[in-house]
Order: structure tokens, then C-alpha cells, then sequence
């Protein structure tokens, strides 16, 4: 069912060469900037799985910071309150996001909210979590929750924080772009882009819209809870005002757009580009004037959305035309 | 009164329009037929302003109006009632006449206008704070073409005015036209259907694909072969 | 019972400037269909205006007001002009990505300017209360509920019977048709949102008496105001100021009446029943 | 239009690169034998508060400490403070603490550091091991974390607890309390410890009203203990909050309970200038005791001179619980620096595991009878705090504990 499109990526010598050379870079980089590099990759994995839905199927869901923080606060409570194995833990919260994801979707059909309805119905969603995270002690309530020291055993889900971390986000942010790339080459991709484009036409032409949506909602919430979970044992430190506050999805949903909706590389793009852009204003800037690091990044995603309207990645495939022939073309 | 030559008009690049000229005298009322995606829209857009064109020149009264906006070309009195009526459907019938005048040439003159319209089409007069949503196809052409009369029209361009109508209401707007005419207005009447439009116009232009095929008095294209090959695009 | 009444004005005192908030929004949203994620840090900085003409002259927010409406609503039309303009035709979603950027940066500019303390800007009317018997009302409140309805009321009026109305609603109805009737679309657009935003300072003024202020409240006016605006059903004032109510009597009777934390919950959950059973809003015509 | 897109972006970036270099630049003229302590603060977002209220303190301070000839046991080394900030976000925190230690090397960190950021900090210092000292901090986790904050239950709980009995010992009539407090990590902290403690002691909790720390306006919350009619309202209250819960009782024109809370949004000197004269005056002086870790008022001369000093000398126009924390803070990593053996982290954690100021001494800037010392858990050992009451001229007097007091606690004026 997919098409070789697909499969020419995965043999394609480009993606596997970029890949090893970024797996190759903690060895280079001082341990600073590889958590700079962790952290970016974090955003690429959230913001791909986040286009599943807000890209291809044209769902805007700022529900996001619910999976994130499924896979992130139920995950570390399991551990910490009941000593579950984070990779049952990881398991269990991605099955419980999933859930919620195809209630969402279930939600938005059944009731066939409108565009913006959805978006405001999912921030509320999002709300309303994270005020129960913060109010529940089982998750740790608004003081969070930390997590054993991160020693290295695999069979605890510990990576050994560090490079060790940056090779586990390198290979989930990998899989969830090819995720995206395998659904745009597939006929679940297809059916979203028709719904995207018109429901009522898709539906006439015989979409299943609801099985689509709820197949595309399940996957992103599921990815994005995998995604929570491997960022909190990072973190080691189970945050609720960062891993389930609406903000976080409003910094996802900024990546993903700026660098090209619906597109298999755009959200990685644009999250490679921005996170390291912000963290280092804010290294070189944070101790001067309060607030300059985050006034000049404002100016520049304002100055970048002026100069390239629909995103980043059809700027850079002017520019680099040639070379992004090599990667199939999305 | 107004003078098309040698228009090339598009969208995002890709001229639609090749090579147009046409050309409107006072008090006449001329038809611009053709098939479906023959190009009549962006013609009648072009003329109005929303369709930049690419090359040539349209002038009224002697004065290029070619790079001219919508709204110094309604200021002018080219008034265009589009295709599918378009009237502000939340908005009273009297409120949908009222915008009809909203340019600053015909804004003192609104309530004399709305009289005449109001004479002209005695069923909205009837509907007046009746939101324009609710009227019938037939009555919603009636206030499109009310409201563009409201523009104090110098030119009045008509997009497909018979389109989904019932034969009866097809007759009594074909009814204004012509009584329109005979009070001087200078009509441009954009239309599929062939026959009716060679029965109410005097000169006709047949469009085919983006250039114009036949041109001429109506009884001259109509009896043209050519006026037929360009409906059945062969 | 008092309680229950006291809650009740509260609710609605602060419901009827969450109304007001919202109005410019809904106003914007219908003519241009932008959904402005600086809204909140537009009335920060209608408010930080207050305390800087405070400051400088110990001007009181209710004179104050008679020179941030004209400078927020030129601020609106610029901004709409030279950054929102050039997006017209692209994504909804980028316009909205726009408007984060604009709010990174009002928000941070006003901190680099005023620091991150709460500050208070002080009014005549800040300390003044009416006692009705178990009921204490506070003057400030009476005044901003007063003027956001009479603003509201003012808006419908010049919405539905002066032309600028008309030719507002007219592109907000189809903008296609507005320019065939020589409607100047793009005039419009600058005007309504700077219209919105103008709308704003009036809002600020009215706020700020006993509010602090900090320059990070931004988001959270956003939030709300979304909220009122789309349980509004968008762009109709009646109804915008009906969600305004709604949110902020559910806020009140929630933090009165239901224990701990989860009195917070429900403003939202009352928002998305409502919005589930009434997709279009409050308001009771069916689009 | 003569500004194009093209220069606007030049412009921009000329902007961007030239402020990013200018950190650079500078660094490049520093003395080379600078002790390096990081600061990390919330200098923007929803905390920024806290931070730039002490900030200038601590500069102050340690610029006073290096004008005074440096850090003497190490051949009078100077100070280099070497700043960041976390915008609020823990996260961030953790980020920036490796930043600093890894790319500027510091040898110290301190900042305000909240307990959910100490939290975050955790793994960087369990891995980099660099001493750090918090200066607000309920809780430390590493063995590398202390805090000059009031601990939850020891500090904070503790003193509330106390001085509520006190005030029924001194026949105030208190038999059940309503706990509001901020709602966010601290206030439900210090609440879970103080609630227990309450109970102990005979009081009865008939309900809580949480503040919502997003609120513009906290009526709401007041309408609710208005109903509840508790002897005793307390809780932890962040100034912001206070500003509002005081606010909202001034609107309902309530006076029916006896507010107990800190700190800053009890104690806090700006808190009159927040509120306005005329509400200050109806709600803080009447029925209102506040948590503070120093006053005006107290009988201590070394606080009293650092107030003043802060005013007159640094400028500094606001001087509350913030700017103390932070002027004490450089005065305890001065302490520690001139006690460690050498600059190497163990000897650094060494120093500060031994320090100690005793009460009397004249850079104790807070309230600690029995002086400033960090217990096992890196928190003060001494964690306890005074209560004052306002005066209708915006001073304060201290009414507990009984070492400090300047006068019985009364509920009306």
C-alpha cells in the first residue's frame, strides 16, 4: 500500500548519511551544546508527530501538552509512586494517550466542530489538564516529581543522560519524520490531505473521515507520549508547568508551521532552526537586559514569517533546489 | 464609452485572457457569451478591477482606467453585478441598497435612487427590512442588480443574470434589461444562455477560450457558424 | 444567600470586561479572519501606556485613556499595514504564528522597559465601594461593566446603521461583493483592527484600577478572550458579551463554590459542553 | 515604503549577531583571576519578579566585597558574577546551569532558583558537582543544593503553626482556619505541612481557597472565606497574589478573620505601594499578621544597617524580602570562599557544610536567633521566620518570636 516513494527514502544514502553525521556530533561537541542539540531534537520528534495531525489532516490541536504530558507525568508517577518499569510505563501512557487522542477525534466528528472550535475545544482540554496535573498528588501535583538518578540500565529505560540521551532522540525524532514520511506516501495520507482540503467533498467521494482522523490522532498521540516519556527521564525531572501546559504546544505548533505544515521535513526544519536559535540567544543575551533574547527572537520568527509566508522548507528548497531532489520530494 | 485593446489578463501568471479588445458605445447593450471556462469572469473582472491585467488597455470616457481600483472604477460608474448575485445575505434588502450607493459620487443621491429601483422592482420594496439571505434566487437578482443601479451606473455589467432562475423570473429580469435600455443605461450582458442574450443585445462578442471568436451585430453572430463551434468547443 | 448574589455580581463585573476584551477580537476576526494570539499583550500594553502617563504626568488611567486610544489604535493600524497585510492569502495558522512573534515581543519589550514587578497604577476610583446591605460593590466594576455595555451597545449601533458599519460587515460577509460595491477591503481591514485595538485601551483603562499589572499577563487575557469570542459564535457582539458572562459567572461560582483546586476547572468545562451542544456559539440563529 | 523586507532583515541580523558578540567581547578584558559564580534567575517570565527585586542587591553587594579587597584568602580574587536567565521555566534552569559550568566555567552558582528549578538542577549538579546556593529554595535535592529559602515544614509550617497557637494562647479566640495559599509548588508544599500541624494543635481546617497564581483578581477566593467566616485565614502567598487576595478583601470590605500568611505577599514593603495608601492601610493594619525574614522594625542593628544601606547608599527603591535574601546570599558565598581551602568543588561543599554565622554577627542580615547554619538536608538549620504586624504609617512591628518582638500582637486599630 505504500508507495516506493517511501522506500527509495529509506534507502536514500542522504538520510542515512545526515543521520550517522548527527549521531557522530556529541562526540565533538562539548556537553552544553549537545543538550542544546537534545533539546532540539525533543521539538523535531513533537513537532513531526504534531503534523500527523495539525499538517496533514488539518486537525489544529493544541491538545498536544495532554500526550506530552501523559507519556511524561503518568509514566514518572508510575515509577515514583509505584515502582512500575518506565518501559512498562512508557507502554501504559501510550496507550492511555492514544485513548484520549481517538476520544478527541471521536469528539470532533461526532460533533463536527468547526476549525476553530476544535482549536479552542483542545486548548481547553489542554487547560483543564494541566490544572488537574497540577492539583493531583498522584502526579506529583504543582511541585512535579524527580526521578531517580539516571545510572545508564537500559532494562530502566536510562540511557545514561548525555550522548547517551542524544543517540535516543536521534533515533525517535528519525522514526517519527519517516512516520511522516510513510503516511504521505500512503493512502492514509492521501485520505487526510482530502479531508484537509474539503471534509464534505472527501466524505462524498467515500472517505471514512472518522476512521482517517482517528487513525492520524491515535498515531500522533501515541508518537508524542513516546516522545514524553523519553524527555522526562532526560529531564529526570517531571515538570507539570512545562510538560503539561498548552504553552509547550504553542511552541511545537510555532515549529511546525514556521518550518512547512504538512510536510514530511518542514516541522524538523523548523525546530532545528528555531531551538538552537533560541537557547542561544538566550546563553549570549539572558544575562544582559531582561527580556532582549526573547524581543530579538520574536523579531526573527516575525521577520521569517514575513519573508517566507508558506514556511521554511519551500524557501530552502529554492535555494538548495538540486540537492532536494535527492531526498524524494514531500 | 468604453474601450478594451489588447487585454491579457490571469491568474498567478497564467494569462487566461489573450488578446481581447472590445468596445461598448452609449446606450448600447452588448452581450459577451461563451461556454463555461471561456474566460467571461475574468474578463468582467478585469473590467471591474479585481483582475489585474497583465497587458493592454481599457478605457472609459477617454480616461486609461487599465491600473485603476475597484473602487475609483465604481467611483467611475462601472458597476458590475456578479455572477451568483452575491447579495450580503445578513443584511436587510434596504441596507443591501444602501451599499449598492456607497461610493461617494452616488451617496447623496441614495434616496432618490432607492426610489427609482424601488419603482422599478416593486417586490423588494415589499421585502425592504427583510434580511437578503431569505429572499428567493429570482428576488436576489433583482436586488444585485438593484443595488448596482444604486451606483448611479454608467455601465452596468451583468454575470450570468439567468443563471438558476426559473423560466418566468428569466423573462421578467430580460424585461429590465430591456427597459433599462430604453432608458439610456449602456449594459454589458455577460451570458451562457445564446439565445436570449442575441435577443436582448444589439452587438454581441462570442468568446472562445480566452479570445473572442465572433464579433458583431446579434443577428450577424447569431447566424456566424463559428458562434457555434465555439459553444460545442470543437 | 448573600454569597450567592455577591458571587453573582462578581461574575458578572468581571464578565462583562472579559465581554469588552473580546468585542475587538470578534470585530477583527469577522472582517479579516485573524485570530490575534497578542490580543493580551495588546492590552498590557494599553495598561503599561496607563502607568507610564502615570508616572510621567500622575495622569489617572480614566484621563490616560483620552490619549492611548488614539496612539493603540494607530499602533493597530501599523501593525495591521506591515505585518499582517502582507499575509493575506497565506495559512490561517501562520498569520497566527505571526501574531505569537508580536506577542514575544510586546511582551519583552515591556519588560525591558517597566521590569517584572507587579505595578499599580492609581485611580480615584480605586478604593471607592458601594455597600448594598450583604452585597459590596466596587465602583471601579460598576463603571467598566457600564461602559463595556454601552461600548457593546455602541458598536452594534454603528455596526448596523452608519455606512463604515455597513461596509464592515459587508466584508466581513463577502469581502468579493465589498469591493464590487467600491468598499475599500484593505481600508476596512486596517480600520476594524485598528478598531480593535483602540477598543483595547478603553478595556485597559477600565481594568486597571486595583489590578497589578505585570508585563506576562498577556497570554492569559488571550486565552480568555479566544474563549469568549468563539463561545460568542465569533463575530456577534450579543453574543460575545453573553460569553463574556458565561466565563466569568463560572469562574466566580466555581472558585466560591467548589472546593480546591478544581473550581478553576470550570469556565472550560462549561465552554466545551457548550460548545459541543451549541457549536456556533451562543447566539440562537443557526448560520 | 523605503525600508525593504531585504534590509529590514540585514537590519535585524546586524542586531542579532552584534548583541550575541557583544557578551564576547567583554569577556575578553576580564582579570584572569576572577572567581566565577553563576548566577541563574527567572529575569523574565511569569517569576521575573523575585529576581529583579534582589538582583540589584547582589550586584551591589559583591561589589562592595570586591572594592573591599576581594576574597582575601585567595590572594583577594575578585568576584566575577556571570549571569543567566531560565525565563521562569526549570528546564531552562538546568540548561543554563550547564552552560555555565561547562562554557564559562564558574565555580559557584547561586539565583533565585525556586524549588521546582532546584529540582531540575538535580542531574546537571549530581553530574557536574557544583556547589550551589539557592536563594529562595524550600527543598534540596543534590548534595551539591542549599538554600537560604525558609524550609517548607521547619521554616515556613513551623513559624505559621507557632504563632497561630501563640495568638490563641494570648486569648485570641481561634478555633478553625481556612488555608489559602498560592497555588503552585510551594504554597501546596508548605500547606501539606501545615495542615497536619493545625490539626494537632486543635484547630479545625473547614476549607481551603487556593489562588489561582494566573487570577487578575482574586474576589472570588475572598467571597469564599467570607462565607466560610474561619477564625484564621493562612498559607504561603507569593507578593503578586497577596497584592490581590489583600485587594479582594479590601473590595468585600471584609474583616471578620485574622489573616496569617508570608511572606512576600504579607510583608513586603512595596506592598503598600502595590495596594495604594488607602487600601494598605484598611487591610494591612487591621487583623493581618505577616511572615517576613526581616523587618525594619526588628531589634537586630545588622539587618537594620543593611536596610538602610540598601537605601541610601545602593538607591535601590525597593527594598523587601527580595533584596535581603540576596544581599545575605553574597555575604555567605563570601564566607565560603574565604573558608574553602581551595577553589575545587570539595572544598567548596566543604565550606559550605561548615559554614556558620552566628547571631550577632554584623553580615546576618536575616532573622535567625540562633544564626545561619545549613543541617544535613542543605537546608538552614535555623529555619524560622518572624511575624510582624503593619502600622498605619507603612512601618512594621515584630511580635514574634518572643526574641525580637517589639510589641503584643493586636487584631484592630
Amino acid at each position: 500500500m505504500i508507495k516506493d516513494d517511501f522506500f527509495k527514502t529509506l534507502a536514500s544514502p542522504w538520510l542515512w548519511g545526515i543521520v550517522l553525521l548527527g549521531a557522530m556530533l556529541p562526540m565533538v561537541l562539548s556537553s552544553y551544546y549537545t543538550h542544546i542539540l537534545t533539546i532540539a531534537l525533543v521539538y523535531v520528534a513533537l513537532a513531526s508527530a504534531w503534523n500527523i495531525v495539525g499538517g496533514m489532516s488539518g486537525q489544529i490541536s493544541l491538545a498536544h501538552s495532554l500526550f506530552i504530558g501523559t507519556g511524561a507525568m503518568l509514566s514518572a508517577a508510575l515509577l515514583v509512586k509505584l515502582g512500575i518499569n518506565m518501559w512498562a510505563g512508557l507502554v501504559i501512557a501510550a496507550a492511555t494517550a492514544g485513548l484520549l487522542g481517538a476520544i478527541i477525534a471521536w469528539i470532533d466528528f461526532r460533533f463536527q466542530l468547526g476549525h476553530l472550535s476544535f482549536v479552542l475545544i483542545t486548548l481547553a482540554f489542554a487547560e483543564m489538564a494541566s490544572i488537574v496535573v497540577e492539583g493531583w498528588d498522584f502526579l506529583g501535583g504543582a511541585s512535579g516529581l524527580l526521578l531517580p538518578q539516571d545510572t545508564g540500565n537500559f532494562l530502566d529505560f536510562q540511557f545514561g543522560g548525555g550522548r547517551g540521551a542524544f543517540w535516543v532522540m536521534l533515533g525517535l525524532a528519525t522514526i517519527i519524520v519517516l512516520v511522516n514520511v510513510a503516511i504521505l506516501n500512503s493512502p492514509l495520507g492521501y485520505y487526510l490531505r482530502t479531508i484537509r482540503d474539503n471534509e464534505k467533498a472527501a466524505q462524498a467521494i467515500g472517505v471514512n473521515v472518522l476512521r482517517q482522523k482517528t487513525t492520524a490522532m491515535v498515531i500522533s498521540a501515541v508518537l508524542t507520549s513516546i516522545v514524553g516519556t523519553a524527555y522526562v527521564r532526560y529531564l529526570t525531572f517531571a515538570d507539570p508547568y512545562l510538560l503539561a501546559s498548552p504553552v509547550i504546544t504553542i511552541e511545537i505548533v510555532l515549529f511546525a508551521t514556521v518550518g512547512g505544515l504538512g510536510r514530511a521535513y518542514g516541522p524538523a526544519l523548523g525546530a532545528l532552526l528555531l531551538v538552537p536559535l533560541g537557547e542561544v540567544l538566550r546563553g549570549k543575551l539572558g544575562g544582559a537586559v531582561p527580556g532582549l533574547h526573547y524581543f530579538i527572537y520574536g523579531i526573527v520568527v516575525i521577520v521569517v514569517i514575513l519573508a517566507t509566508p508558506s514556511g521554511l522548507l519551500p524557501l530552502f528548497e529554492r535555494l538548495f533546489w538540486r540537492r532536494s531532489r535527492m531526498l524524494p520530494k514531500i | 464609452m468604453l474601450e478594451v485593446e489588447g487585454l491579457v489578463a490571469g491568474y498567478a501568471g497564467t494569462p487566461i485572457l489573450r488578446d481581447i479588445s472590445l468596445r461598448l458605445d452609449r446606450g448600447e447593450t452588448v452581450g459577451l457569451l461563451g461556454a463555461n471556462n471561456a474566460g467571461k469572469t475574468t474578463l468582467i473582472n478585469s473590467l471591474s478591477g479585481i483582475v489585474t491585467p497583465m497587458a493592454g488597455r481599457i478605457i472609459f470616457d477617454g480616461r486609461d482606467v487599465t491600473r485603476a481600483t475597484p473602487m475609483q472604477r465604481v467611483e467611475m460608474g462601472i458597476i458590475q453585478v456578479p455572477e451568483g448575485r452575491l447579495v450580503f445575505p445578513e443584511m436587510s434588502v434596504r441596507e443591501n441598497l444602501l451599499l449598492g450607493g456607497f461610493c461617494d459620487r452616488a451617496r447623496p443621491l441614495r434616496p432618490r435612487q432607492m426610489e427609482k429601483v424601488l419603482a422599478l422592482f416593486p417586490r423588494l420594496k415589499e421585502r425592504l427590512s427583510q434580511p437578503a439571505g431569505t429572499l428567493s434566487g429570482g428576488e436576489q437578482q433583482m436586488l444585485a442588480i438593484g443595488r448596482g443601479l444604486m451606483a448611479e451606473a454608467r455601465v452596468l455589467m451583468l454575470d450570468e443574470p439567468s443563471l438558476g432562475l426559473s423560466p418566468l423570473f428569466v423573462q421578467y429580469i430580460f424585461g429590465i434589461v430591456d427597459q433599462l435600455h430604453k432608458d439610456g443605461l449602456t449594459m454589458l450582458l455577460v451570458e451562457q444562455n445564446l439565445n436570449l442574450t442575441l435577443r436582448h443585445a444589439q452587438r454581441c462578442y462570442v468568446l472562445e477560450r480566452g479570445h473572442i471568436a465572433v464579433e458583431g451585430a446579434a443577428e450577424v453572430v447569431k447566424n456566424d457558424p463559428r458562434t457555434r463551434q465555439a459553444y460545442l468547443g470543437l | 444567600m448573600s454569597e450567592l448574589w455577591q458571587a453573582l455580581a462578581q461574575g458578572v463585573f468581571i464578565g462583562s470586561t472579559y465581554g469588552l476584551l473580546a468585542l475587538g477580537m470578534g470585530l477583527v476576526y469577522g472582517v479579516s479572519g485573524v485570530v490575534n494570539f497578542a490580543h493580551g499583550d495588546f492590552i498590557s500594553l494599553a495598561m503599561f501606556m496607563c502607568l507610564a502617563l502615570f508616572s510621567a504626568f500622575s495622569l489617572d488611567p480614566y484621563v490616560s485613556v483620552l490619549i492611548t486610544i488614539p496612539v493603540m489604535t494607530a499602533i493597530g493600524a501599523l501593525v495591521y499595514r506591515f505585518l499582517l497585510r502582507p499575509m493575506v492569502g497565506y495559512k490561517f495558522l501562520m498569520v497566527v504564528q505571526l501574531t505569537l512573534g508580536l506577542s514575544l515581543v510586546l511582551q519583552n519589550g515591556i519588560l525591558m522597559i517597566f521590569g517584572g514587578q507587579p505595578a499599580r497604577t492609581p485611580s480615584i476610583v480605586e478604593s471607592k465601594l458601594i455597600i448594598l446591605g450583604d452585597v459590596v460593590l466596587r465602583l471601579a466594576h460598576v463603571i467598566a461593566c457600564a461602559v463595556a455595555f454601552a461600548m457593546a451597545i455602541g458598536l452594534y449601533v454603528m455596526l448596523r446603521s452608519t455606512d463604515f458599519g455597513r461596509s464592515i460587515r459587508a466584508v466581513h460577509q463577502n469581502a468579493h461583493a465589498a469591493a464590487l460595491m467600491g468598499i475599500d477591503v484593505g481600508r476596512v481591514q486596517v480600520m476594524t483592527f485598528a478598531l480593535g485595538i483602540g477598543i483595547l485601551a478603553v478595556a485597559a483603562a477600565l481594568l486597571l484600577p486595583g489590578t497589578p499589572i505585570q508585563p506576562t499577563q498577556g497570554l492569559q487575557y488571550t486565552v480568555i478572550t479566544l474563549l469568549v469570542v468563539v463561545l460568542g459564535g465569533m463575530t456577534n457582539f450579543v453574543g460575545i458579551m453573553l460569553g463574556g458572562l458565561v466565563i466569568g459567572i463560572s469562574e466566580a461560582m466555581g472558585t466560591v463554590y467548589v472546593s480546591d483546586t478544581l473550581g478553576r476547572l470550570v469556565p472550560y468545562a462549561i465552554f466545551v459542553l457548550i460548545m459541543l451542544f451549541r457549536p456556533q456559539g451562543l447566539t440562537w440563529r443557526a448560520s | 515604503m523605503s525600508i525593504t523586507r531585504r534590509t529590514f532583515g540585514i537590519g535585524t541580523t546586524s542586531l542579532v549577531l552584534g548583541t550575541v558578540a557583544a557578551p564576547w567581547v567583554r569577556r575578553a578584558s576580564a582579570e584572569a583571576a576572577a572567581i566565577k559564580i553563576g548566577v541563574i534567575n527567572s529575569m523574565s517570565g511569569g517569576l521575573s519578579a523575585y529576581a529583579q527585586e534582589g538582583q540589584p542587591a547582589l550586584e551591589y553587594m559583591i561589589k562592595k566585597i570586591n572594592d573591599g579587597g576581594g576574597i582575601k584568602s585567595k590572594g583577594g580574587a575578585k568576584i566575577q558574577l556571570i549571569q543567566a536567565d531560565d525565563t521562569s521555566q526549570p528546564a531552562r534552569t538546568a540548561t543554563e546551569a550547564r552552560r555555565l559550568i561547562t562554557e564559562e566555567k564558574v565555580q559557584l552558582l547561586t539565583g533565585t532558583i525556586l524549588s521546582a528549578q532546584m529540582l531540575a538542577l538535580t542531574p546537571v549538579l549530581d553530574e557536574l558537582k557544583v556547589p550551589t546556593l539557592s536563594i529562595w529554595a524550600g527543598g534540596a535535592h543534590s548534595n551539591y543544593m542549599f538554600s537560604l529559602g525558609y524550609p517548607y515544614d521547619r521554616g515556613y509550617a513551623q513559624t505559621m503553626h507557632d504563632f497561630i497557637v501563640s495568638l490563641r494562647d494570648n486569648k485570641f479566640p481561634i478555633k478553625t482556619a481556612v488555608m489559602s495559599y498560592s497555588n503552585y509548588e510551594a504554597g501546596q508544599q508548605v500547606n501539606s505541612f501545615l495542615v497536619p500541624k493545625l490539626k494537632a494543635s486543635g484547630i479545625e481546617i473547614i476549607g481551603e481557597a487556593p489562588l489561582d497564581t494566573r487570577a487578575q483578581d482574586q474576589t472570588s477566593a475572598m467571597i469564599r472565606i467570607r462565607s466560610l467566616k474561619p477564625d484564621i485565614v493562612t498559607g504561603l502567598v507569593t507578593p503578586r497574589d497577596g497584592i490581590l487576595l489583600h485587594q479582594a478583601r479590601f473590595n468585600l470590605n471584609y474583616h471578620g478573620s485574622i489573616f496569617v500568611g508570608g511572606t512576600g505577599g504579607y510583608s513586603d514593603l512595596s506592598l503598600w505601594k502595590d495596594l495604594g495608601p488607602e487600601v494598605g492601610k484598611a487591610v494591612l493594619t487591621r487583623n493581618l499578621f505577616a511572615m517576613t525574614g526581616f523587618s525594619a522594625g526588628a531589634k537586630i542593628d545588622s539587618m537594620q544597617k543593611v536596610v538602610t544601606e540598601l537605601r541610601d547608599v545602593a538607591k535601590l527603591d525597593r527594598i523587601g524580602q527580595g533584596a535581603i535574601q540576596y544581599a545575605q546570599a553574597a555575604r555567605v558565598l563570601q564566607r565560603v570562599l574565604e573558608a574553602s581551602s581551595s577553589l575545587e568543588s570539595d572544598a567548596l561543599l566543604d565550606a559550605f557544610k561548615k559554614f556558620d554565622m552566628p547571631f550577632g554577627d554584623p553580615d546576618l542580615y536575616v532573622a535567625k536567633p540562633k544564626g545561619l547554619q545549613f543541617a544535613d538536608d542543605r537546608l538552614l538549620k535555623d529555619g524560622s521566620a518572624m511575624m510582624v504586624q503593619w502600622l498605619p504609617d507603612q512601618g512594621q512591628e515584630v511580635v514574634f518570636p518572643k526574641e525580637f518582638a517589639q510589641a503584643a500582637p493586636r487584631a484592630r486599630t
